[in-house]
């Protein structure tokens, strides 16, 4: 044993492997198998992985090294040469953890969450599969493996969504998330070509090697645009994966799937594979400043145009969708100002309180027998108390209001970076673009604090609106759920207090565990900056607190039942005061919220109708004439067949006449 | 007159007379021999440039091909005529426009 | 006549002598045995090619010229017939049992098979216009036939007829273009042709001779089904029975393409003007987009499938052109790589389809699919995965094709079109996704409450399932085999 | 004057009009009988051209297969069909058959304009003291037509005064080959049109 423990580097092949094996296993012969086998194998089997993967984690803490193992030679054909290897450093070590540690959790809820249906153990199968595949994105030390994994997520993505094929519209969401994810992977593999065209290889560390030791071609291909058209490339399979602008549409719909699956890929990790590949290729990305710009500017507005629909959102799965594209802006805000260290701390503790959020949601869900509409919930944290706790947490976590809870860590830590960014090209040089997208990234905070509370009242704290009897049957789902919860909730408080920085009295052990990978250089913010942090943090949690308190206090209390409330007869001071209190709601209504509200509401129609929908329609609509056109020629008859292929003939001739003519 | 220029025309006459056939005619049964006679002009011009220019040389490699083409194209015309048979049988016409059912 | 050309031409004598024999199995063996004789015979006939085919590629040290340079047995051409005699076997396979179905007599149906079989592996190594030519013949009239075999059904006819009279349309092209490469050199062998167009005595006929190989290649076009020239592929897909359009998607295709291929290396050398290459683009750009694009709007899957072969003709092309770019080092194995891929996953669906189809009638409809991978497990997932391996998704032998293509396109500086092709691949992928859906719709058919599957199909696709997956992980052996 | 060069323009002119007359009389002839007999009639003078390009050979093939064989499986097809009066107008609209002509037309303008000008200069006979003629001697031309020399005549082999001469062993060797394989071609063809066309009863019963 101890020997296995030491030469952890070994086997951790097997971490990806298990999960394979529990997918062979419970796809091919799961029917027959008992429930509880098939839950046994979906959940030992990601388990195993998760303890190796702690293991090899505490070996590259212990040694600092990295763990890699090559397996040899894949394939070879036309100068490339492809071997396998997988690779565990600090990066790939901690994300192995928040996939296979959340993952497993994740697998456990789904015991309770998925009781009684009778594809369980395809459903299981397909999470082994999926962490499997995630695991193989994370773990592969070339990019081909990168990019396979990459593909085999956006597959199981597909697969879990449309779980329930029953319904037509899950099968139609899951093919939009597929498609769009293709169209994303289309820019990543042009740009693994190319990488391959210019680098001639295409192992991650080779990549690396090659920049360090040829910096003259290098240099050429900074100047020449090269690197920026890679990086620009590789930025558009992420876009597509982690769910940014303008690729982001496949994600609200892909709350289709079950809820746990929105836990497990559409909030905790398939969508932070755009973030980590940033990561994973951050020396390329830093070479282009565009790039990083750009970045910085796709994550910004995704962030801060996805918080303001989330907070018109009804289904509580689509609120929590929206945050998480929100989110995912802020990560690559990070990453887009070179503070990649906190970029990947924020994709970790936003992967412990996204995954509690939508299990807590999950629970609701059951609860209230698969309703999602908040406006025809309420009054839910006397019935749930576990669970509505559990949110709670989570949403302290999510708005980041209350000091070293793991969300408010990573948030603050991201706009104090982005406050410190001195860049700018172009346009933006001369502008303080560092404190503009503070700016950006702030308002974001707020809207987050807002929309978060907004959803606590509508749901646990209003008044119900259910009727009596639902109201009375509403109860906690079973305890492996609660337990999951509970476990999660912790995570989300404490899964922070790894990357305490200095200011707040900690010294950051995350970002000096992962400086290893992330040359030191490359991240601002070791020098003190005096107060600036202190006032930044001052002003986004103060701020955030305020919004917090009103969206409570609006849609917790009486918001859209205020006749209700006057009419129960409580005392005149009482009435008036909530009398005032809905003439204040009203000027809420009129100043913030109906304003901001039908704003964000006409922005998201706008854009979403008119420019994404028509984008996608326009390209329907393009099709259909290709092949309205393609139909004329293909008329059945043999005649009209001869005519077009003498047509095709005299085309070629003409054009060859053409062009011998000139000679 | 009896020049390769005038040959290869004449030739290619025949092949367009035989390709309009197979363009405008309903009836299956024309569009083989229109088949037929461009075959037929396809020989012509083989063997006008093996006469004009390898004739000297003692080349006749053009005869060989068109003996070729002459037993393929009474093969495709054998197998031409049995499924236009078949058809008649299905269908009891042989209409290029009734034959219309796959299209799209 | 000596061993070396005894063992050259060993395939096509053993593809004659099986081809007789199994004609000759009607007259001697009773009805009920027949049809068993039939296909026993003809699975060894062609296994029998396989392995000849295989001793001589392993044997192989020097291009083998054989009758005055009439045939070249070479490495390529070996290796097309093989991919071509595998899908022919796995095609054979399907057919057992269910040939009686579409025709009365199986030795005729086997015997044609085994026949067009033999006309693709003399295109592969025909070395010169005549052999080419008529290889090409016994190719087409043979596949003609079996087009049309379904006497009974209107479509077979009307898919028959439309194939014949578009094939000769094409061929007197092809023709046409052939006496102007005569006329031009007085040569009918690929190498002489070449030589004689390059030499300097022939200069003033290099312009007639390149109006030939224009000519030449719309034959060549037509075969494979590209552009301007695909007109017929829809609708010979559709009507012809099944099976036998799975024998035109994979067989012929391939077999076209080996001649293509081989024509296209010799011909661009001699072409100056460069005008075949720059022709040759555009037919790849349009094939591509035309076929996928036409693949979205089709309800009947033997015709989605017609299309997307189409964009994979495409794709084929790209390859080839990547290979063109560089004529000194070609690079053809991404090509024999992914038409090997294309064989495989293309008879699979098949077998699946076949397997699907009840008493006689043919699945044709997305609707006669719905609900057919929760009757049958096994059967939706092999058809799921290998609509999947057609989309190009990754861990399947289909996007190991695809990404070899593409890699060699961009290898090559063939940006515009490695970027076009992995765009209409991306549009590929919502068809593809259609009918994986439909497998997996819970309205069920009626179709399949009774079901068994026999053992042949199940065969077919268990084999064709592992193989694409195998070369989706280990692509390597893919090179090897065709190495 | 019997100057041959005259001769053979003059014969070639005849040939080639009557060709073409015919050929047009199969596209535009409504009944398919007619069509049959012009096509037949085409083929005729066809053949006489490639006695002028001395290929007797070929000539006689030309008459044996295609009048011989292919004309009479075309006219018992017409027979066993037999169509009605009516469906003989088998033409498309106007539109149509306008386009097909104008492209035909322009194929035809463009293909011999092309080829007219690739080749360098106009390409007449074969000179007579290159190729003294058909037949080594005056008495091999007396005896034209015995059995004798049959393969002469149908081989038509001519005088080589080029000093170039092509291998003929590599030649014949060549055409082993296709001439195989074109005969395993006719095999495909009888056993296609046996599958397709024989009668249904036996199948139906």
């Amino acid at each position: 044993m101890i020997h296995f423990i030491d030469n952890i580097e070994n086997y951790i092949y097997l971490i990806p492997l298990l999960p394979l094996i529990g997918f062979v296993i419970n796809g091919l012969i799961g029917k027959n198998l008992p429930r509880g086998i098939v839950y046994f194998i979906g959940c030992i089997s990601i388990f195993a992985s998760f303890v190796l993967s702690a293991l090899a984690l505490w070996k590259v803490i212990d040694t600092g090294n990295a763990l890699e193992i090559a397996y040899g030679s894949w394939f070879h054909s036309g100068g490339l040469n492809v071997s396998i290897g997988l690779k565990v450093d600090q990066l790939s070590a901690v994300m192995i953890n928040i996939v296979s540690g959340v993952g497993f959790l994740i697998h456990f809820y789904s015991i309770g969450y998925m009781k009684g249906d009778e594809g369980i153990y395809k459903f299981f199968a397909y999470l082994n599969l999926f962490c499997f595949a995630m695991l193989v994105l994370v773990m592969g030390d070339n990019l081909l493996l990168l990019f396979l994994g990459w593909e085999g997520v956006g597959l199981c993505s597909y697969l879990l969504i449309g779980f329930w094929y029953k319904n037509k519209d899950y099968a139609d969401a899951g093919k939009k998330a597929f498609i769009v994810n293709r169209i994303g992977d289309f820019g990543f593999l042009i740009g693994i070509f190319l990488i391959f065209q210019y680098f001639g290889t295409l192992n991650i560390a080779g990549i690396q090697e090659f920049l360090v030791k040829h910096p003259g071609e290098v240099k050429l291909l900074i100047e020449g645009g090269v690197i920026t058209i890679i990086t620009l490339l590789l930025f558009v399979g992420a876009t597509g994966k982690s769910a940014q602008i303008p690729l982001y549409v496949w994600l609200p719909d892909a709350m289709a799937g079950p809820t746990p699956v929105s836990a497990l890929i559409h909030a905790a990790t398939m969508v932070t594979a755009g973030v980590y590949m940033i990561g994973r290729l951050h020396f390329l990305f830093s070479l282009s400043e565009v790039t990083m710009l750009i970045i910085l500017i796709v994550g910004a507005v995704t962030a801060l145009y996805s918080g303001t629909i989330a907070i018109t959102q009804k289904d509580i799965k689509k609120v929590l969708a929206y945050s998480t594209i929100s989110q995912l802006g802020y990560m690559f805000m990070a990453m887009s100002v070179g503070a990649f260290s906190v970029g990947i701390f924020h994709l970790m503790t936003h992967a412990f309180f996204k995954a509690l959020l939508f299990l807590s949601a999950g629970s609701v869900i059951i609860a209230c027998h698969h309703e999602q509409d908040m406006t025809k919930m309420g009054g839910l944290s006397k019935r749930l108390p576990v669970t509505h706790i559990a949110m709670f947490i989570g949403m302290l976590a999510l708005s980041g209001t209350v000091p070293y809870i793991s969300g408010f860590l990573s948030k603050d830590l991201i706009l104090e970076k982005v406050f410190l960014f001195e860049g700018g090209l172009g346009v933006l040089s001369g502008l303080p673009v560092g404190k503009i997208f503070w700016g950006v990234g702030l308002i974001t905070a707020l809207f987050t604090a807002f929309y978060s509370f907004r959803l606590m009242g509508m749901t646990f704290w209003a008044k119900t609106r259910m009727k009596d009897e639902d109201y009375h049957h509403v109860k906690e789902p079973s305890k492996a759920m609660s337990t999951v919860l509970i476990l999660l909730a912790v995570l989300s408080i404490v899964g922070g207090w790894v990357g305490i920085p200095e200011i707040l009295g900690g010294n950051n052990p995350f970002h000096s565990f992962l400086s290893k990978v992330f040359d030191p250089t490359s991240a601002h913010g070791e020098v003190h900056h005096g107060n600036t942090p202190y006032i930044l943090m001052g002003v986004s949690t103060s701020l955030g607190i305020i919004l917090a308190i009103i969206a409570a206090f609006m849609y917790g209390k009486n918001w859209s039942f205020p006749e209700r409330f006057t009419q129960k007869g409580i005392g005149k001071l009482l009435h008036r005061l909530s009398y005032n209190k809905y003439y204040i709601d009203e000027l809420y209504e009129v100043l913030f919220v109906k304003t901001i509200m039908k704003g964000s509401r006409l922005l998201w129609k706008w854009v979403d109708a008119f420019i994404i929908d028509g984008l996608v329609n326009g390209t329907g609509r393009l099709a259909q004439l290709i092949a309205k056109l393609g139909q004329n020629v293909q008329t059945g008859n043999v005649n009209t067949y001869a005519l077009s292929i003498v047509l095709g003939v005299m085309a070629l001739l003409t054009w060859f006449m053409i062009a011998t003519y000139n000679n | 007159m009896f020049t390769l220029q005038n040959s290869i025309i004449l030739g290619l006459i025949l092949f367009s007379i035989g390709a309009y056939g197979v363009l405008t005619r309903r009836n299956l049964l024309v569009v083989l021999m229109s088949l037929e006679i461009m075959f037929n002009a396809v020989n012509l011009i083989v063997l006008a440039f093996n006469y004009f220019r390898f004739y000297q040389q003692g080349k006749e490699l053009g005869h060989y091909f068109v003996l070729l083409v002459i037993a393929v194209a009474a093969a495709e015309a054998a197998v031409g005529l049995a499924i236009l048979v078949t058809i008649y049988r299905n269908r009891r016409n042989v209409d290029s426009d009734e034959l219309t059912e796959m299209k799209g | 006549m000596n061993i070396t050309t005894l063992n050259g031409i060993l395939p096509i004598l053993i593809l004659t002598g099986v081809g007789l024999l199994v004609l000759l199995v009607e007259a001697f063996i009773e009805r009920d045995r027949e049809r068993r004789f039939a296909f026993i015979l003809s699975l060894a006939g062609i296994i029998a090619t396989l392995v000849s085919l295989f001793s001589q590629l392993v044997h192989h040290d020097a291009d083998l010229l054989l009758f005055g340079g009439a045939l070249i047995v070479d490495h390529t051409g070996l290796a097309f017939s093989i991919i071509i005699c595998l899908g022919a076997l796995l095609v054979l396979i399907l057919s057992h049992r269910h040939v009686t179905r579409i025709h009365r007599n199986a030795g005729e149906f086997y015997s044609l098979i085994l026949f067009a079989t033999l006309g693709m592996h003399a295109l592969t190594i025909s070395n010169d216009m005549m052999t080419f030519f008529v290889s090409l013949e016994v190719m087409s009239v043979a596949v003609y036939i079996l087009a049309g075999v379904n006497r009974k059904s209107l479509k077979s006819n009307e898919s028959a007829l439309k194939y014949l009279i578009l094939g000769a349309f094409s061929t007197a092209f092809l023709l046409l273009g052939i006496a102007f490469v005569y006329g031009a050199t007085g040569q009918m062998g690929f190498m002489e042709i070449k030589e004689a167009l390059l030499s300097e005595a022939n200069a003033p006929f290099q312009s007639v001779g390149i109006l030939g190989l224009i000519l030449i290649m719309v034959g060549f076009i037509f075969k494979i089904g590209a552009f301007p020239f695909q007109q017929w592929v829809p609708d010979v897909y559709e009507g012809a029975p099944s099976i036998v359009t799975a024998f035109m998607a994979t067989c012929v295709k391939t077999a076209a393409f080996a001649i293509l291929l081989r024509g296209l290396f010799t011909f661009f050398q001699a072409d100056e003007s460069g005008f075949l290459m720059s022709a040759l683009t555009v037919i790849t750009v349009l094939t591509m987009i035309f076929g996928n694009f036409m693949a979205l709007i089709q309800s009947n899957i033997k015709r989605l499938i017609a299309y997307s072969g189409i964009a994979h003709t495409g794709y084929i092309l790209l390859a080839i052109l990547a290979a063109l770019s560089d004529p000194a080092k070609p690079d053809i194995t991404p090509i024999l790589f992914y038409l090997l891929v294309y064989t495989l996953m293309t008879v699979g669906a098949f077998a699946v389809l076949i397997g699907a189809s009840r008493g006689g009638e043919e699945v044709e409809t997305f609707e006669d699919i719905r609900g057919l991978g929760y009757k049958h497990k096994l059967l939706g997932l092999f058809m799921a995965f290998f609509f999947f391996s057609l989309a190009g998704i990754p861990s399947t032998a289909g996007f190991m094709g695809k990404f070899f293509i593409f890699k060699a396109a961009i290898s090559k500086e063939l940006y515009a079109l490695a970027v076009i092709g992995i765009l209409t691949a991306v549009v590929s992928v919502y068809y593809y996704l259609k009918i994986v859906v439909y497998l997996y719709l819970k309205e069920e058919n009626r179709r399949y409450e009774k079901y068994s599957i026999q053992w042949n199909y199940l065969l077919a696709s268990f084999l064709t399932f592992l193989l694409v997956l195998f070369l989706g992980i280990f692509p390597q052996f893919g090179f090897k085999l065709l190495k | 004057m019997t100057d041959p060069v005259v001769l053979t323009d003059v014969l070639f002119l005849l040939f080639s009009v009557t060709a073409i007359v015919f050929s047009l009389l199969v596209v535009v002839m409504k009944n398919p009988i007619h069509s049959s007999i012009s096509l037949v009639l085409s083929f005729l003078p066809i053949a006489a051209i490639y006695v002028l390009f001395h290929a007797p050979f070929v000539a006689v093939i030309q008459i044996l297969v295609y009048a011989g064989a292919i004309m009479v499986l075309f006219t018992f097809v017409i027979m066993m069909v037999d169509l009605s009066e009516k469906e003989y107008t088998l033409h498309k609209g106007k539109i149509y058959k306008l386009l097909s002509f104008l492209i035909m037309g322009g194929f035809l303008l463009m293909v011999p304009y092309m080829v007219t000008r690739f080749l360098p200069e106009t390409i007449s006979e074969p000179k007579e003291s290159v190729v003294l003629s058909h037949f080594t001697s005056k008495k091999e031309a007396h005896e034209f037509g015995s059995t004798k020399n049959i393969g002469k005549l149908i081989f038509g082999k001519p005088v080589i005064n080029d000093p170039v001469q092509a291998n003929d062993n590599t030649l014949k060797s060549m055409q082993i080959v296709s001439f195989e394989l074109a005969s395993i071609l006719i095999m495909v063809a009888i056993v296609g049109a046996m599958i397709l066309a024989r009668t249904r009863k036996k199948e139906e019963r």
